[in-house]
């Protein structure tokens, strides 16, 4: 079991040490893609063994729960998607020259590495070497965000690293307050360790602890794109190559938001639920408003997906402000099927930018009449993120709705929809003034490259697999919901 | 409106070559899917409701199906739609050579339209309701290749968003303060609810199925979507979907509900009598054949929501008997409207088929080479009129006699709302016969005005078979409406307020209850046969002396043969009217005077242009969007890329969180 | 039943008769204010006669509509007189048809008319149908109007009721609403018959006409029906108006022979007395401007909406 | 070590740190900066040791050698080399706020961070809480600085200064969370440093110089 | 109202007329009393315009013989052809008469119409009625006075 717990961590590892010493080869690259799939079958594997119990390893370092398993499913989900996309994107890339062999190679070490630091954040025991691996994340990613070297991916990475480094350090001062609130001075080594924080909180001092839920707050919601530290999110997701966009969209904001589930089940237990909540609530509406207004006036459709991104996780942050378990296990099932859509909506964003070298929404036109495979992708992956069925985002949009009217948000629950619709109107019209219409002169169909062709079929099987109904995963997020104390 | 036929090829057929026999498959599965319907939603509607739950469907929730005889009535109704529609598509996908795509989901439009009345809980409505939304929408863009369909795909995908959105919190709040997500429940602890969130449950509702029912003011995609799609999904849209827009008002307002105060009647029949005044004020300037039903549509369900809500003011009032006239005027209208707006539009669609056209300016002189589209569209537009024999009479002599049935002596809003909305009916009435006049004598009557409606090509056997389904029902409806009158009888008794024995008899003569009033569509066609042969006898009078009959030019007032041109244009026959209402549709016209190179004092050509504006658009719609683009602007001009200022975004959190958290 | 028959046949044959006589009457009214001798009452009975021994032209072109039209127009004159309480309240079809329907089948054949006159393809007839229709927009409410405002007492849009009311409750007739109803519905018959000064027609003008302008094609014995059914129209609605404002001498359901004749006579008085009136009226009216047309129309559905209002908050006398 | 010698180590360590912190808002050029920066690390440096003097633990102390070698000494070599390639004078540009204006910022952050560490010192009034609010106003000092300075390199230090603010808050509350969470972080900051090296080097290739002034391209 | 008293005052204008002529002309349709009449202008200078119109006054008022000017060649029983027919009126007079249901009958009326009259050698005529349709009626005059068009269409209409 305990190899099973470190196995999310260390096959990615592995296959960055593979990618260091050997360079980018299309086996390590596989190496990469398999070691994603090691944490997806870790996720499954785990799934089974944490139905309401957690599995805890020695050492007191990683630990897995519902929660955690359900996580490991979306990252190893999205990085499967992104591991095997990489392969086409970088191949093309040295094909046409737009990379270097050590470019690529640190590629090559830099995504599995960041696999590897976000298993890390949500597998930790303790809450500080979770904001380890979060932090690490920034690091990890810095590079990929830069990896075409331009001048503007240099800024956005500028931007990236410092205002997300300057939110992430509130995050440790944050747990550094936690730690303090439950100490009274003396150090203890498993202190911040997530089950004695929760079995300890009541007695968490609550003046303290309600400026470290301010401080985790803002410094986790600077890494999942909540306002005020959201603007590095556009920047950073539209420079990054499309596959690290597609994890960082789908999956790091899903995995910062999840620190903040944990801190939030523990903080909940000291302060009351309504602290946080206030706090989540202001958050969430007003990423919501600021994306959707942003989704309307966006001329640039990755930055359309970015914000597509903050709109959703304005949605999550609001789900998780209710707390129901309805709503958290709602909230689970949206980041993943978000983590799904979005990985297929980058990708595919990545093949048209490839076919058009612009990523204006003007310049872009009749997609699906030129590229049918990777206009459908674009075209399922928006309509998934517009929430319709019979795609898995209706349901978990629909599950945050009726948690919010059960616990009489009504309130909310009309102004996040009018933003929502706004978001809506957004999408829509940059989806179909790209997807839609006739080829012009100069459209020439394109097709693209095999490995991201494979890759869109394979995350438009998953799409379409969690339509209608979840089988057994609806057990594991209802599990996932009830480990955050989430007790209705 | 002219097809390039070079951009529609390449688009319709763009990758996928479509097996010679996959739209007979999909038709006939659309078809059997209709004809499923009528069967399932007429043992439900006579005793046999059909409940099932599926658990593991849609996360958190599951599905849940309820046929009770108010769901089996509409999805008998859809179904019927979808039998004749299913038939038709066969002829039409196969002469326009549709894709794979549009194939597949003409028949999951169908069942998801089926979906929506059967559904038993929120979840399951909702479900169906979106997927409806999505279905249809990707059908309206099946020929995206055009710029206006696309633009017709974003304001549709857009209003019915936003009366999603309505009509989610509406029923989500409904739900969670009934504390059951089952239509059955919450009736049950319907009676118990605060009179604020019964207010606005009815309002949000109102709103939300108002849109999809094509009603002031979220109606606007209606007149785009409708036209731009495929004719089958125009008609599958037009006849069966609206339908369903009605049915949402029906099932919360009306039957979980059980009414309200007498504001809510009054609102939908304000709401329902401007529709249906602006939609035939439309319908019956514009010179687009499937504008025109489209706007014909807005007007019927604009009288169908003013019979509702008259129902709703009547039976509010303790008028039980009379609300049943209403409410029976409602249903009754409502099929009939299935019936020949189906037709209409899938006349509409042959007419497309045959000509490549759908401007009236362009059209006429089919009746010569579309006999038989001709007659069916002839039927459809009579029934639209709301004359005696057409299908649309006897659901707006239903409903006037229920405004007439009203005694208002005492009450001061029924003696003000009711005049006026006679007055608004009359007028709509009145407006509609010369829109459907227009329609039929423009577009296929008189000499074709364009080389397409000269080169005109009569409907396939299967599309004509289709049609002939349709004008089936408007002649059922038309003639012997008394064969819909145990359904809705059935349907009426489960609807408080008007339940019981106490709904008009449709027998061979509609009689009302407990009033005198009465008609026969029935003994009126048979003594109109009669008067008609009557007239054929007296035609006989002095043929004895009469010279043989012969055939000759027509009298062109003594000029030369007159020419296609020469004839009056839909424009021209609106224009009288569209001079009438100036102040109220204001149109754009526009004209330019072209001169001979040589001298000012001589004139090459004056061309005159007028186009439409909807003004609800105008001054609702482009208000909005302006104010929200205004405030995404402002939003966007925050973030201007200086680092400083968004670490400043940061700075300002972080001092607030400092000050809030202590 | 017989009887009920045998009463809407009598209608039917007096209406048919008669109403080339109204017409007749009408021009001779209008001569002799002229100072002209005129053709005499039965000259529309010889213009007719005429018209049915003429030839048959089908112009080129033309579709089963426009031969089928004047049919539909006469047929449902026809229909109406049987309908409507002419000399008696039992007309074996008022259970079938009411106000409403009778509305309907007059407006059935109007719009065959002007569908008709499109058929034809030329620009005149496209021009009358067009201005035809425009009128029929604002006539139809109107006319609506009336009828609601009339059957707001007796709660029925059944023509016999209506006249059976007022009959049996004489002081309502002279109600405000009603007086209101009855000058909105005397536009609404001089714009529905194209009578002046909506429509001239004496005119041979074609750019002043509407009803003539959907004629110009027909001749010969289409062209009878279509003149015939004009007058059954303009008689079955003056008829309306005599009976429905005015119903006695109206012999009631099952009359016995008496009853009739004096209700045959009491309508022929009444009909000639209001096509004098209207005949005189339009002697001292000049067309008006096609398009000032629709304010006068809109005045009368003005009109109509004040009877309602009227009727709906005033309480009669009688009650 | 004797409670009052220990206290008084631990304010005048957090005192010179926050002195430091004043200093760099104060002084515009960049070696001078990083001297600052150098003191400040070692003053962060001693209040670990401190504590382990005082509680006669080597854990702290040794976290405390660390912190000095890599904050003290390591990081303000590495931002010294960086800085060598400046071309300009090593000298911050007019900054977006005057020095006048700075000072007055400075001032009023310090009051509110002591404002804002009241509900520390009343949870646990210890001598190290107790100097907690010089560190946690030497980290609003911080977070000034990133808003306003316009140099690459200037924010880089202003966001060392943060993390020192962070680590002397901890340091001074909780004498040390515990190893591995202090190891991991402090092992973040050294790559978040090299990184933001590495980008300025990049910056400076491709732009020129290092005002950030110029990273206005990605906008909506 | 004062056109109400004025009308009772003036009382009747139209002047009496003798005894009906003898019917010279067999009705078109064999019925007394009704003569529907499309008149055409194929060239005339507008003088016979001017009495046909006199004709139809209240003073000489043709009407009350049965005759009545109407719109259209299809609702006529007889054309009244005034003028010489110029060469642009020749097809538009053709297709008139064709247009018109039989039986019907042509009424040349004026000395131009029959004859050509003082237009004869005119470069713009094509000749006269008779020269292009079938003339049943010649009304002689320059132009005939309305007691003589009243009298000829008394002739036709028998009454």
């Amino acid at each position: 079991m305990a190899g099973l717990l470190f196995l999310p961590i260390a096959a990615p590892l592995v296959a960055a040490s593979l990618a260091a010493i050997f360079g980018w080869h299309r086996w390590t690259a596989i190496v990469t893609a398999l070691s994603a799939m090691a944490i997806l079958g870790a996720g499954v594997t785990l799934a089974f063994f944490t139905d309401g119990e957690s599995v805890v390893d020695s050492h007191h370092l990683v630990r897995a729960d519902a929660l955690s398993s359900t996580m490991l499913l979306v990252i190893g989900a999205v990085a499967t998607l992104a591991c095997l996309a990489s392969i086409g994107y970088i191949d093309a890339e040295l094909a046409d020259g737009h990379t270097s062999p050590q470019a690529a190679r640190l590629y090559g070490v830099l995504l599995p590495l960041f696999l590897a630091t976000m298993a890390l954040s949500v597998m930790a025991m303790s809450i500080g070497v979770m904001w380890v691996g979060i932090e690490a994340t920034t690091v990890v990613t810095a590079f990929l965000v830069g990896h075409r070297r331009t001048r503007a991916a240099l800024e956005a990475t500028w931007k990236y690293v410092i205002i997300c480094s300057f939110g992430i350090a509130l995050a440790f001062l944050g747990t550094v307050l936690v730690y303090f609130a439950g100490t009274t001075g003396e150090p203890g080594n498993h202190s911040l360790d997530i089950d004695v924080l929760l079995s300890g909180a009541a007695r968490l001092d609550p003046r303290v602890t309600s400026l470290a839920a301010g401080l985790l707050l803002l410094g986790y919601g600077a890494k999942a794109g909540l306002v005020p530290f959201h603007t590095w999110l556009a920047d950073a997701h539209s420079q990054a190559p499309a596959p690290v966009s597609a994890l960082m969209s789908g999956v790091l904001l899903s995995v910062a938001f999840y620190a903040l589930l944990r801190v939030k089940s523990i903080i909940d237990l000291t302060l009351g639920e309504g602290f946080m909540r206030v706090g989540l609530i202001v958050m969430g509406l007003l990423t919501l408003a600021v994306a959707a207004l942003l989704l309307v006036v966006q001329t640039d459709f990755k930055r359309m997906l970015a914000y597509s991104s903050m709109e959703n996780m304005g949605i999550v942050a609001i789900a998780a402000a209710v707390g129901t378990r309805l709503a958290i296990a709602a909230l689970l099932l949206h980041v993943l099927a978000h983590g799904v859509a979005k990985a297929l909506v980058f990708v595919s964003s990545g093949a048209i930018q490839g076919a058009h070298g612009s990523t204006a929404i003007a310049n872009v036109r009749a997609v699906l009449a030129r590229s049918p495979l990777v206009g459908s992708a674009f075209t399922l992956g928006i309509v998934v993120l517009l929430g319709l069925p019979p795609f898995a985002m209706f349901a978990s949009e629909w599950g945050v709705a009726r948690a919010l009217a059960a616990q009489h948000f009504g309130w909310l629950l009309g102004t996040m929809l009018v933003f929502v619709a706004i978001a809506f109107t957004g999408l829509v019209r940059a989806g179909s003034s790209m997807m839609l219409g006739a080829p012009q002169a100069g459209d020439t169909p394109f097709v693209p490259p095999r490995a991201i062709g494979g890759t869109l079929i394979l995350g438009i099987g998953l799409s379409v697999a969690l339509c209608f109904s979840l089988g057994p995963l609806t057990n594991l997020l209802d599990a996932a919901a009830t480990t955050l104390g989430a007790g209705r | 409106m002219k097809r390039d036929p070079v951009a529609s090829g390449t688009a319709v057929r763009s990758g996928t070559g479509v097996a010679s026999g996959a739209p007979a498959v999909s038709g006939g599965v659309t078809a059997a899917l209709g004809a499923l319907g009528v069967v399932v939603g007429l043992r439900a509607v006579f005793g046999a409701p059909l409940h099932a739950s599926i658990g593991w469907l849609v996360p958190f929730a599951g599905l849940r199906i309820d046929l009770d005889p108010l769901g089996g009535a509409f999805m008998a109704l859809t179904g019927a739609v979808a039998a004749a529609v299913g038939v038709y598509a066969i002829g039409y996908a196969r002469r326009e050579h549709w894709a794979r795509f549009p194939l597949v989901m003409l028949p999951v439009f169908v069942l998801t339209l089926l979906v929506v009345p059967a559904a038993g809980s929120v979840t399951t409505f909702l479900f169906g309701w979106e997927a409806m939304a999505l279905t249809s929408l990707a059908l309206v863009l099946t020929e995206h290749h055009r710029d206006e369909v696309r633009s017709a795909g974003l304001f549709y995908a857009v209003l019915t968003q936003i009366g999603f959105v309505a009509i989610l919190v509406a029923l989500v709040s409904l739900s969670s303060a009934s504390g059951s997500g089952d239509f059955a429940g919450i009736r049950a602890a319907a009676g118990d609810l605060g009179p604020a969130l019964r207010n606005g449950v009815f309002l949000l509702t109102v709103v939300g199925f108002g849109s999809k029912a094509g009603l002031l003011p979220l109606h606007a995609w209606l007149p785009r979507a409708h036209p731009e799609a495929p004719s089958p999904v125009s008609a599958l849209m037009s006849a069966a979907m609206v339908n369903l827009g009605i049915y949402g008002i029906v099932r919360i307002d009306v039957q979980a509900l059980g009414g309200g105060p007498r504001w809510w009647g009054t609102t939908l029949m304000v709401v329902g009598a401007a529709s249906a005044v602006f939609g035939v004020l439309q319908a019956s300037v514009s010179a687009d054949l499937k504008r025109l039903l489209a706007y014909s549509t807005t007007e019927n369900m604009g009288l169908i929501a003013m019979a509702i809500g008259a129902s709703m003011l009547l039976g509010a009032s303790g008028l039980a008997s009379v609300a049943a006239i209403a409410l029976t005027a409602a249903l009754l209208h409502l099929v009939a409207h299935a019936a020949f707006k189906a037709l209409g539009f899938l006349a509409a669609g042959s007419v497309l088929a045959g000509t490549g056209l759908r401007d009236l300016d362009r059209l006429g002189g089919l009746a010569r080479r579309m006999p038989y589209t001709t007659v069916l569209f002839g039927i459809a537009a009579l029934g639209a009129t709301g004359l005696p024999l057409g299908a649309g009479f006897v659901g707006e002599w239903l409903l006037l006699q229920s405004l007439i049935h009203t005694p208002q002596g005492d009450n001061t809003l029924l003696s003000l709302v009711i005049p006026l909305s006679i007055g608004a009916l009359a007028l709509t009435t009145g407006l509609g016969i010369v829109a459907m006049v227009k329609a039929f004598g423009i577009g296929f009557l008189a000499r074709p005005r364009s080389e397409g409606a000269e080169k005109a090509r009569e409907a396939s056997p299967t599309m004509l078979v289709g049609m002939a389904l349709a004008a089936l029902g408007c002649v059922v409806v038309a003639v012997a409406p008394a064969a819909l009158g145990p359904a809705l009888t059935r349907v009426a008794s489960t609807l408080p307020s008007v339940g019981g024995d106490q709904g008009p008899k449709l027998g061979a003569i509609l009689r009302l209850p407990g009033a005198a009033g009465s008609v026969s569509p029935a003994i009126l066609a048979a003594a109109f046969a009669v008067a008609i042969s009557l007239v054929l006898l007296l035609a006989r009078w002095g043929v004895g002396a009469r010279p043989a009959a012969v055939v000759r030019p027509l009298w062109a007032g003594g000029g030369p043969a007159l020419t296609p041109r020469m004839q009056y244009t839909a424009t021209s026959f609106a224009e009288p009217l569209q001079r009438v209402f100036d102040d109220v549709l204001r149109p754009d016209t526009d004209v330019a005077v072209t001169h001979v190179a040589e001298s000012r004092y001589l004139i090459e050509k004056i061309t005159f242009r007028t186009a439409q504006a909807d003004a609800v658009e105008e001054h609702l719609y482009w208000p909005v969007v302006r104010a929200v683009a205004a405030v995404a602007r402002g939003v966007r001009k925050a973030h201007t890329g200086s680092i400083h200022l968004y670490l400043l975004f940061g700075t300002i959190g972080l001092l607030v969180v400092i000050v809030v958290g202590r | 039943m017989a009887l009920s028959i045998a009463l809407a046949a009598l209608q039917v044959l007096l209406v048919l008769v008669g109403a080339p006589l109204v017409i007749g009457a009408m021009r001779q009214v209008r001569a002799r204010l002229e100072g002209r001798r005129g053709g005499g009452v039965g000259q529309p009975w010889r213009d007719l006669r005429k018209l049915f021994r003429k030839q048959q032209i089908t112009p080129e072109g033309t579709t089963v509509v426009f031969r089928a039209a004047p049919f539909v127009l006469l047929g449902s004159a026809l229909l109406i007189a049987a309908i409507i309480p002419v000399v008696s309240l039992g007309s074996p079809l008022d259970s079938s048809g009411d106000f409403v329907a009778v509305v309907g089948l007059l407006f059935l054949g109007t719009v065959a008319l002007a569908l008709a006159a499109l058929d034809t393809g030329t620009a005149f007839g496209g021009m009358g149908s067009s201005r035809q229709m425009t009128v029929v927009a604002l006539v139809e409410p109107t006319i609506l109007l009336v009828l609601f405002t009339l059957s707001l007492r007796v709660h029925s849009a059944n023509l016999a009721e209506i006249a059976g009311g007022t009959l049996a409750n004489p002081a309502q007739a002279f109600s405000l609403g009603r007086v209101l109803a009855f000058a909105s519905l005397v536009i609404v018959i001089i714009a529905e018959t194209g009578r002046l000064p909506v429509d001239n027609p004496a005119t041979h003008l074609e750019l002043t006409m509407i009803h003539e302008a959907m004629t110009l094609e027909y001749a010969g014995p289409r062209l009878g029906l279509v003149e015939w059914a004009s007058g059954m129209r303009l008689t079955v609605l003056l008829v309306l108006l005599a009976n429905l404002f005015f119903p006695w001498g109206v012999a009631p359901g099952g009359p016995g022979l008496v009853q009739v004749l004096i209700a045959v006579a009491a309508i022929v008085a009444k009909v000639a007395v209001l096509a004098m009136a209207l005949s005189v009226g339009e002697t001292f009216l000049a067309k008006l401007r096609l398009f000032r047309v629709p304010e006068l129309l809109a005045g009368s559905f003005l009109l109509g909406i004040l009877a309602v209002t009227a009727s709906s908050f005033l309480p009669a006398a009688g009650r | 070590m004797i409670t009052a010698t220990y206290t008084g180590i631990l304010t005048l360590a957090a005192g010179s740190f926050l002195l430091a912190a004043v200093l760099i808002v104060w002084r515009r050029g960049l070696r001078a900066t990083i001297s600052l920066l150098a003191w400040q690390g070692v003053a962060l440096a001693t209040i670990p040791i401190a504590n382990g003097v005082h509680q006669r633990s080597w854990m702290p102390i040794a976290v405390g050698i660390v912190v000095l070698a890599l904050r003290g000494v390591l990081l303000p070599l590495l931002l010294a080399r960086a800085v060598r390639g400046e071309d300009q004078g090593a000298r911050e540009p007019t900054p977006l706020v005057n020095t006048t204006a700075a000072l007055l910022v400075t001032a009023a952050l310090t009051m509110i961070a002591y404002a804002a560490t009241r509900p520390l010192i009343e949870h646990s009034p210890t001598p190290g809480t107790r100097a907690a609010p010089a560190a946690f106003a030497a980290l609003l000092i911080a977070v000034f600085v990133m808003v306003s300075r316009r140099r690459a390199m200037s924010q880089a230090i202003g966001f060392l200064m943060l993390d020192n603010g962070i680590a002397a808050t901890a340091f001074l509350i909780t004498a040390g969370v515990p190893l591995i969470v202090e190891l991991g972080a402090s092992l973040d900051i050294l790559f978040a440093m090299i990184v933001l090296g590495v980008l300025t080097d990049r910056m400076r290739q491709s732009f020129g110089d290092t005002d950030l002034n110029q990273l206005r391209e990605l906008r909506d | 109202m004062s056109w109400a008293t004025r009308i009772l005052k003036v009382g009747r204008i139209v002047q009496a007329s003798p005894a009906a002529p003898a019917r010279t002309v067999p009705s078109p349709t064999g019925t007394r009393a009704s003569l529907q009449i499309r008149h055409v202008d194929a060239g005339s200078c507008n003088g016979c315009e001017l009495e046909l119109s006199g004709a139809f006054s209240s003073v000489y008022d043709a009407e009350q013989f049965g005759a009545r000017l109407v719109a259209s060649p299809r609702h006529a029983d007889a054309l009244v052809v005034t003028g010489v027919v110029t060469h642009n009126m020749r097809g538009p007079l053709i297709d008139t008469l064709a247009a018109t249901p039989e039986p019907k009958l042509v009424i040349a009326m004026g000395d131009c119409a029959c004859d050509g009259g003082m237009f004869r050698n005119g470069y713009g005529v094509a000749g006269a009625v008779g020269d292009f349709v079938p003339v049943d009626v010649e009304l002689r005059g320059c132009p005939p006075t309305p007691d003589q068009i009243v009298e000829t269409l008394r002739k036709v209409t028998g009454r």
